[in-house]
């Protein structure tokens, strides 16, 4: 009788992951610029969605304003290399900055519940932006660039930009990895599915889901600031707009929420789409809603959830298994834990 | 080969909330791409022209993306037209990229400091250029319109707190005041309110002839709409609003409460030029436009048209136009004649911009096809351009 | 995780009460936390109500608590659960998103150890315990009713208790079954884990309960040995009617 | 001053208006319906077909568009609300933000980028207004205003007194047991949803009276909405009615502190009124039990 | 009056209930017996409609209702009491009752004669149905299955969590109830209590039906030995 973590597929993917990272860093070597460009737009994709997957997939606090943070976070480059601080420096100085300040707004936001919380989430990033919009360096919805990045010559740019997006994406994702095999991880998901039953078996729910919500938000901020120094215009209108936490739910749903794997997923799909269909204007759109519509439809549990219940694999095993010699243990088939028990609790 | 084909990237929103600034794009491109179809000789030798055009989809985000994307096909030109959402990330990735960048519509402060830029310092972009009004020419065109009917000289504004309302407040309003009028501002508001009623009463204590504005079009729905509730549009002589009323579809929205209000226009048909490009005038052009769609002209054709032209004459200009240096400096040094008349690099306020015109006009009921008629009231800006009629009052 | 060695749960003068309706008006009562206590009472009476406040998912609107002499009423249910003092819910509560294994696990490593390999012999053994093995993978959402109420005994039994409290986890029990449960009561009493055990089938609480208190209206109506309370005519007539099956 | 707070009032009728399709899936449907403001937008659109077609009166129209609108939702729940509630509350977020997605670029495709509104096809009634000693008060306002009421309160009257109220209640909180007490799930879901999109409709409408709109008009109406239904809280109808006004008693509050404070005063206030909700709430409770304790003495005396 | 054939109810590919065949005749009380897990609820729910059958049969007074929904079902007079109450929350209990008859079939039952039988809900008639204790919500569960006047009532788990005295008034009214004619399937884990009160027991063990004899012929011992599954003689005596 004992308990497993990794599974013979996890270990392979361990080691995929490494060959794929080594790939990744001196990938720019050899691809074209333009590869160059749009990985590390799916690399800031890819974080985005994993920290809207940590919130509501792990969590259960979903929250249509990380464009709140997301904003933040370029606003901080900003003001950071408006003071002299090199660009580079100023985009992990800003993640931590808002990181911190997201500790006072989990004071409050935290005590709102399930809809009050999403909503909330949504108007205080839209008061973030009208604070942001006083900021006479912002000139109101005007803005300004980033033009400290101007000193690199293009290719360095490129490359350092490129690089710091995929270290971001690895040590958010290892991060969360950690944070999810933590006791924290377990007891996250203890609280999402019963905060009162999980307080009462010593289970500390405050504590817990700021841990996640400060995570989220470093991330979501740290994502921010890189898509900053790939744009180098900051709009607050453009990086407060509530279509990035659109397309972070969009990624994770479709993905599979809930699930490691899911999130990534949903960010590759969601990056295939735009890249190849964007170019059709109304149709892409119409498109992307559809495959939103059509995706919650029939995959209620994403892409990820699917294929995990189709095959039975877990790439990235962030759970627990009991596996015994004798192995007289009802090992699910995944469908039978898929179908629902419709017994709600009654109260 | 590759060697004798110059690539233009054309950026503008064709779909999305902008779309009324990019939904006259194809047919502008169309008209261009036959003109280009026998290509360029530029100085002896002969080059295939190619333009590639791309919607922003009005999302800045997307604008950034496609500018890369289209440097990385190599083009040679990068063309961006429209509003700040557009042009300001597309005029960002180009100085990033080092290709030569040409824009226009947007006023250039918005422009200019909105990317970075602090007055009095050096410009910091070595690769974008950008032609058309500023608040100079606002200033300019406004005092011959105001001066156009006696009134007391008192001005209500309403800037919002965005790329245009700041730069206009920055500098128009003291220089109003300079001149004479009293300036009665409540102060910026957010774009996307709804309620202006504090705005209103004010504007009625001070019992101000004039009101100056630079709302999205629902914004000024929304204020215009409670102003005449308010009783406020019996006391207002001239309405004078830039931003909305560019397009007919702003004005016929606010039906009974659209005729006679004052706007002022970057382009207009009666315009008496010709575009070196496609040897079209302003009347062919808009003619063509109606005839194919049925829609009225929008001065977004002529804009648009300007802008490919200025772009085709500094490639022309430049000896060498597969070399982004050479282009660049015949830029810098452009100074030639568009549909939209002088663009003149040469002589501009600041580098990389060369101011182009303003002219006052007025919304009237349409006396033809259409339900308004978009008129010339006033030529200050560019005196070429005929005034074919006299301002109304709006409140008589 | 150590936890603070105590002898006696002392309740005084508890009131409770949602708004205007009064649920325990004036509980007093005190226990040895080695003692196996069987409360009983008609439906409504509080006793779900007292668990909860003694347990501390619920604050009192008026009385204390004190385990010792330490004074715990506003102490929050998880620091509580830390001392030793766990319930269980008679609405089972469990966390359905994660397998019934997990659902264990949460508890043992918050509650009883940090220590990872510890926790999940704990884990194993109270599922063990509670004859859960065989669904210890299963999400908890796909079990039915009474293996929730196991589950919710098992997660309590996993933050190793000095005090337990069972809210009917009894109820709907085959006499066979019934007994499998009183034999695992039994054993967790010879580790010499406190009771307190809401039931309303009694012949299998006397089997456990030392003690018997029967509630009525949010009052204590009788305590005592088990054999004196249930002759009480008042609570017969409160209880347990004209009823034979006790 | 006194001028601004009728205007508020005014306005927090409109968006009372324009959240309480809103409000009424949020609250009874338990959908969060990202969707509500591009289906206001597309009622919007066909009201406006309708006028310029048969050159009717808006308000005639409407008539005309809530029964489409009720077929719409009809519809929109056999083949998408149904599959999306099931798989819990977030998904229809996502089914709705698609949703949205896919109406405003149809709309844009079908109608292209020219601004519309419905406020020409009134004439002057758009603007004209009673004056009152003073004040003058808008007549359209008036209207939207009025209409919010009744529309509130008749939704409000259904689901609290009604059987088929109790059991669209019923149905959105647990479909399968609805089935087992003998309630057709699926037919009475639907029905909710027809009600819920006619109230869309005249959402639209109003928006489409009071403003411009155009293919995406449709997102910047939500927030509002959501502030408006949330701060009415989940007990009653009426509330996204108080909401609506409180939003906008704070916007205008903040305007005349500030010019750029109208969009910050209404987002605080909605945020105090969430805290002061969670801190209050069960403050406000001992209270009501302190009263009726020191009355139950009073008895005793 | 209620006829099943070889029912197969799955969840996944794991079969809760395995071709169990059961035929109820009009007026008889028939309590099911069984083990937790054994299947009990799985084969009440298919029967009222709220699982699906993966295949099989059931007619209710010879009209086929394989296929018809849970709300048909009680239309035609056939109505649960699920397990775990399943109660409306954030309704008040006068409303909960009130959604019992829905269909209204007309019958004895009133909003009164419920209060009549379980007078600890009259003083929380207008409490949400959430807050009530556990007893409490078992009576409404109960409670709102009577307001729909069934012929044939399902009793899931009745007297889980009522106190002795309720659990006699439950059986006292359901006694009533079946002097009016009503057909009675109950779950009773309270073995002497199945035993006395039916006049039919029937005994599932792993899905499938291994005892089913009139409570007159069996004893209590045969009865555990079933459904431990320690005589494999009598398996599936259906009729
Ligand atoms: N939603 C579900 N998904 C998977 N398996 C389930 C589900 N619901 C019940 N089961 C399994 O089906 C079998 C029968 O369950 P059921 O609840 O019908 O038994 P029961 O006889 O009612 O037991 P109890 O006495 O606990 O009510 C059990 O093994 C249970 O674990
Ligand atoms: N949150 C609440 N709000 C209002 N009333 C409540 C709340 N919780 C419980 N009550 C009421 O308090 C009384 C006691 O409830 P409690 O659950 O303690 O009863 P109980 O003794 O456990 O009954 P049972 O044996 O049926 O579980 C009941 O009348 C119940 O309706
Ligand atoms: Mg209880
Ligand atoms: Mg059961």
């Amino acid at each position: 009788m004992k308990v497993t973590r990794s599974n013979v597929y996890s270990r392979g993917v361990i080691l995929s992951v490494v060959v794929i990272t080594l790939l990744m860093t001196v990938l720019p070597l050899w691809v074209s610029n333009n590869a160059i460009e749009r990985l590390t737009v799916l690399f800031i994709y890819i974080t985005l969605a994993a920290m809207w997957n940590t919130l509501a997939g792990f969590g259960g606090l979903i929250s249509i304003g990380q464009q709140l943070f997301f904003g933040l976070g370029a606003y901080a480059t900003i003001r950071l290399s408006d003071l002299g601080v090199t660009p580079f420096v100023a985009l992990v100085l800003s993640a931590l900055i808002v990181g911190l300040l997201s500790w006072p707004i989990s004071r409050f936001m935290l005590r709102l519940r399930a809809g009050e919380f999403a909503i909330g989430m949504w108007v205080l990033a839209s008061i973030g932006h009208l604070l942001v919009n006083l900021d006479p360096l912002i000139q109101g919805e005007t803005g300004i660039s980033l033009i400290a990045l101007n000193q690199y010559p293009i290719e360095t740019r490129r490359t350092l930009i490129y690089w710091s997006a995929l270290i971001g994406m690895l040590g958010l994702l290892l991060g969360l990895f950690c944070l999810l095999r933590s006791r924290a991880g377990i007891a996250m998901q203890a609280i999402r599915d019963n905060e009162e039953a999980a307080d009462s078996i010593g289970v500390d729910p405050e504590k817990v889901k700021r841990w996640f919500f400060l995570f989220a938000a470093f991330g979501t901020a740290l994502a921010g600031a890189l898509w900053l120094a790939q744009a180098s215009t900051f709009q607050p209108k453009a990086y407060f707009s509530v279509q990035w936490t659109a397309y972070m739910i969009f990624m994770v749903l479709v993905g599979g929420i809930g699930r490691f794997e899911g999130a990534i997923l949903g960010a590759l799909l969601f990056f295939v789409v735009e890249t190849w269909f964007a170019a059709t204007g109304v149709w892409y759109l119409v498109g992307l809603g559809a495959v939103a519509m059509l995706c919650s439809l029939f995959l209620p549990k994403g892409l990820w959830g699917f294929i995990e219940q189709r095959l039975g694999i877990q790439l990235i095993p962030v759970g627990y298994q009991v596996t015994s010699p004798t192995s007289q243990i009802a090992k699910p088939s995944p469908k039978e834990t898929l179908c629902r028990h419709s017994e709600k609790p009654s109260s | 080969a590759d060697e004798d084909t110059i690539r233009i990237g054309f950026i503008s929103p064709r779909t999305g909330p902008l779309a009324s600034f990019g939904k006259t794009d194809g047919f502008v491109l169309e008209q261009a791409r036959k003109s280009l179809a026998k290509g360029l000789t530029i100085d002896g030798k002969h080059y295939q022209v190619e333009i590639l055009d791309r919607d922003t989809q009005s999302d800045p985000a997307r604008a950034a993306q496609l500018a890369k994307e289209l440097i990385n096909q190599d083009i040679d030109l990068m063309l961006a037209i429209s509003t700040p959402e557009v042009i300001n990330p597309v005029a960002d990735a180009s100085e990033a990229a080092g290709i030569p960048c040409l824009s226009t519509v947007m006023p250039w402060e918005a422009w200019y400091y909105g990317r970075g830029a602090k007055p009095g310092e050096p410009s910091p972009f070595n690769w974008t250029y950008h032609f058309g009004f500023g608040t100079n020419e606002f200033y300019q065109t406004y005092l011959s319109q105001w001066s156009l009917l006696d009134t007391n000289k008192k001005v209500g504004v309403m800037y919002p707190n965005d790329a245009d309302g700041n730069a206009i407040r920055a500098v128009l309003a003291p220089r109003i005041a300079e001149a004479g009028y009293t300036v009665i501002d409540p102060g910026a508001y957010e774009t996307g309110t709804s309620d202006f009623s504090s705005q209103i009463a004010l504007f009625k204590a001070e019992g101000v002839d004039i009101i100056n504005s630079f709302p999205i079009p629902p914004d000024f729905a929304a204020f215009w709409r409670q102003a005449a509730q308010q009783g406020l549009h019996r006391q207002i002589k001239i309405i004078q609003i830039a931003k909305t009323g560019l397009f007919p579809s702003d004005i016929e929205v606010l039906g009974s409460l659209g005729p006679k209000i004052a706007s002022a226009a970057y382009w207009h048909k009666t315009f008496p030029y010709t575009s070196p490009l496609t040897g079209l005038n302003g009347e062919q052009l808009t003619d063509m436009w109606e005839a194919e769609t049925g829609e009225q002209w929008t001065q977004q054709l002529g804009a648009t048209l300007s802008l490919l032209d200025a772009g085709t004459e500094a490639l022309k200009h430049s000896n060498n136009p597969k070399s982004h240096d050479a282009i660049r400096d015949a830029i810098a040094s452009l100074n030639v004649t568009t549909i939209a008349g002088k663009v003149d690099f040469t002589s501009g306020p600041v580098p990389n911009v060369a101011s182009g015109p303003i002219i006052g006009t007025q919304w009237i009921k349409g006396t033809g096809k259409h339900k308004l008629d978009y008129v010339v009231t006033e030529n200050v800006t560019d005196p070429n351009v005929e005034v074919s009629h006299t301002l109304q009052p709006y409140n008589r | 995780m150590q936890k603070t060695p105590y002898s006696q749960l002392k309740a005084t003068g508890i009131h409770k009460s949602f708004g205007h309706v009064q649920v325990l008006n004036g509980i007093d009562f005190t226990m040895d936390t080695s003692d196996a206590i069987g409360i009983v009472g008609p439906n409504g009476a509080g006793k779900s109500t007292l668990l909860s406040v003694l347990s501390g998912a619920q604050p009192p609107s008026k009385g204390r608590i004190h385990l010792n002499d330490q004074d715990i009423t506003q102490l929050p249910a998880r620091h509580r659960a830390k001392q030793g003092l766990v319930r269980t819910h008679q609405i089972p509560k469990p966390f359905s998103g994660i397998s019934v294994f997990e659902n264990v696990f949460v508890a043992a490593i918050h509650s009883a150890t940090p220590n990872r390999s510890e926790a999940y012999d704990i884990a194993l053994e109270s599922l063990e315990l509670c004859g859960m093995m065989h669904i210890a993978n299963r999400e908890a959402d796909s079990i039915g009713l009474l293996d929730r109420k196991r589950l919710e005994l098992a997660r309590a039994l996993a933050t190793q208790p000095n005090l337990l409290f069972l809210d009917e986890i009894g109820g709907g029990l085959t006499d066979g079954e019934a007994l499998q449960l009183v034999d695992t009561i039994l054993t967790l009493r010879a580790r010499g884990i406190g009771i307190v055990w809401i039931e309303h089938i009694v012949h299998i609480l006397l089997r456990v309960a030392k003690t018997l208190i029967c509630m009525d209206n949010g009052r204590i109506l009788a305590q005592g040995l088990p054999s004196h309370v249930m002759a009480n005519e008042e609570v017969m007539r409160a209880y347990m009617g004209g009823s034979q099956h006790a | 001053m006194i001028n601004s707070l009728i205007q508020a009032i005014l306005l927090g009728g409109y968006y009372a208006l324009v959240a309480c399709g809103l409000a009424f899936m949020f609250q009874v449907m338990r959908i969060i319906n990202l969707a509500h403001g591009s289906l206001a937008i597309l009622s919007a659109y066909i009201v406006w077909e309708i006028t310029d077609l048969l050159g009717l009166s808006p308000f005639i129209s409407v008539l005309m568009v809530l029964p489409i609108m009720a077929i719409i939702g009809l519809i929109l729940q056999r083949i998408i609300l149904e599959r999306a509630a099931k798989g819990g509350e977030l998904l229809p977020v996502l089914t709705t933000f698609g949703l949205a997605i896919v109406i405003d670029n149809l709309l844009f495709q079908q109608f292209g980028a020219n601004t519309r509104s419905l406020s020409p096809y009134l004439g002057d009634l758009s603007w004209e207004s009673y004056e009152i000693m003073g004040l003058w008060i808008g007549k359209l306002p008036i209207i939207v205003l009025l209409t919010a009421v009744v529309v509130i309160g008749g939704l409000d009257l259904v689901l609290r007194f009604t059987p088929l109220g109790r059991q669209i209640r019923a149905t959105a909180f647990d479909p399968d047991t609805a089935g087992l007490v003998g309630i057709d799930a699926r037919k009475v879901a639907g029905i909710s949803a027809a009600i819920a999109m006619m109230t869309v409709a005249i959402s639209g409408t109003a928006l489409g009276l009071r403003g411009t709109f155009d293919a995406y008009a449709g997102g910047p109406q939500l927030l509002f909405a959501f502030e408006a239904t949330i701060i009415g809280g989940a007990s009653s109808l009426w509330g996204v009615f108080i909401g609506g006004i409180i939003l906008a008693m704070a916007q205008s509050l903040g305007a005349l502190i500030h010019p750029q404070g109208f969009l910050l005063g209404g987002h605080f206030v909605f945020l105090v009124f969430l805290f002061a909700r969670i801190y209050l709430g069960n403050h406000a409770l001992l209270f009501k039990h302190w009263l009726s304790k020191c009355f139950a003495k009073g008895g005793v005396l | 009056m209620l006829n099943i054939s070889d029912l197969d109810v799955r969840y996944g590919q794991f079969r809760a209930v395995q071709g169990v065949s059961l035929s109820i005749i009009k007026g008889e009380t028939v309590s099911l017996i069984g083990a937790n897990g054994a299947g009990k609820s799985t084969f009440l729910r298919a029967i009222a409609g709220a699982l699906p059958c993966h295949q099989g049969r059931i007619t209710f007074k010879d009209e086929n209702i394989t296929l018809s929904s849970a709300s048909h079902r009680v239309q035609r007079g056939l109505a649960l009491v699920p397990e775990g109450r399943r109660l409306f929350s954030d309704m008040t209990v006068e409303e909960n009752l009130l959604l019992g008859k829905t269909t209204n079939r007309d019958g004895e039952w009133t909003l009164e004669r419920i209060f009549e039988t379980f007078p600890n809900l009259v003083k929380r008639r207008t409490a949400k149905a959430g807050n009530l204790s556990g007893g409490e919500q078992q009576a409404t569960a109960i409670g709102r299955a009577l307001m729909s006047n069934p012929e044939l009532l399902i009793l899931d788990e009745v007297s889980l969590g009522l106190s002795p005295l309720v659990v006699d008034q439950v059986y006292d009214s359901i006694e009533k109830l079946r002097q009016t004619g009503t057909t009675i399937v109950l779950v009773e884990q309270d073995l002497a209590r199945a035993i006395a009160f039916s006049n039919r027991a029937v005994c599932m063990l792993e899905g499938r039906i291994v005892l089913d004899k009139p409570c007159a012929e069996t004893n209590r011992d045969e009865i555990t030995q079933a459904y431990f599954g320690l005589d494999p003689s009598q398996t599936q005596e259906a009729i």
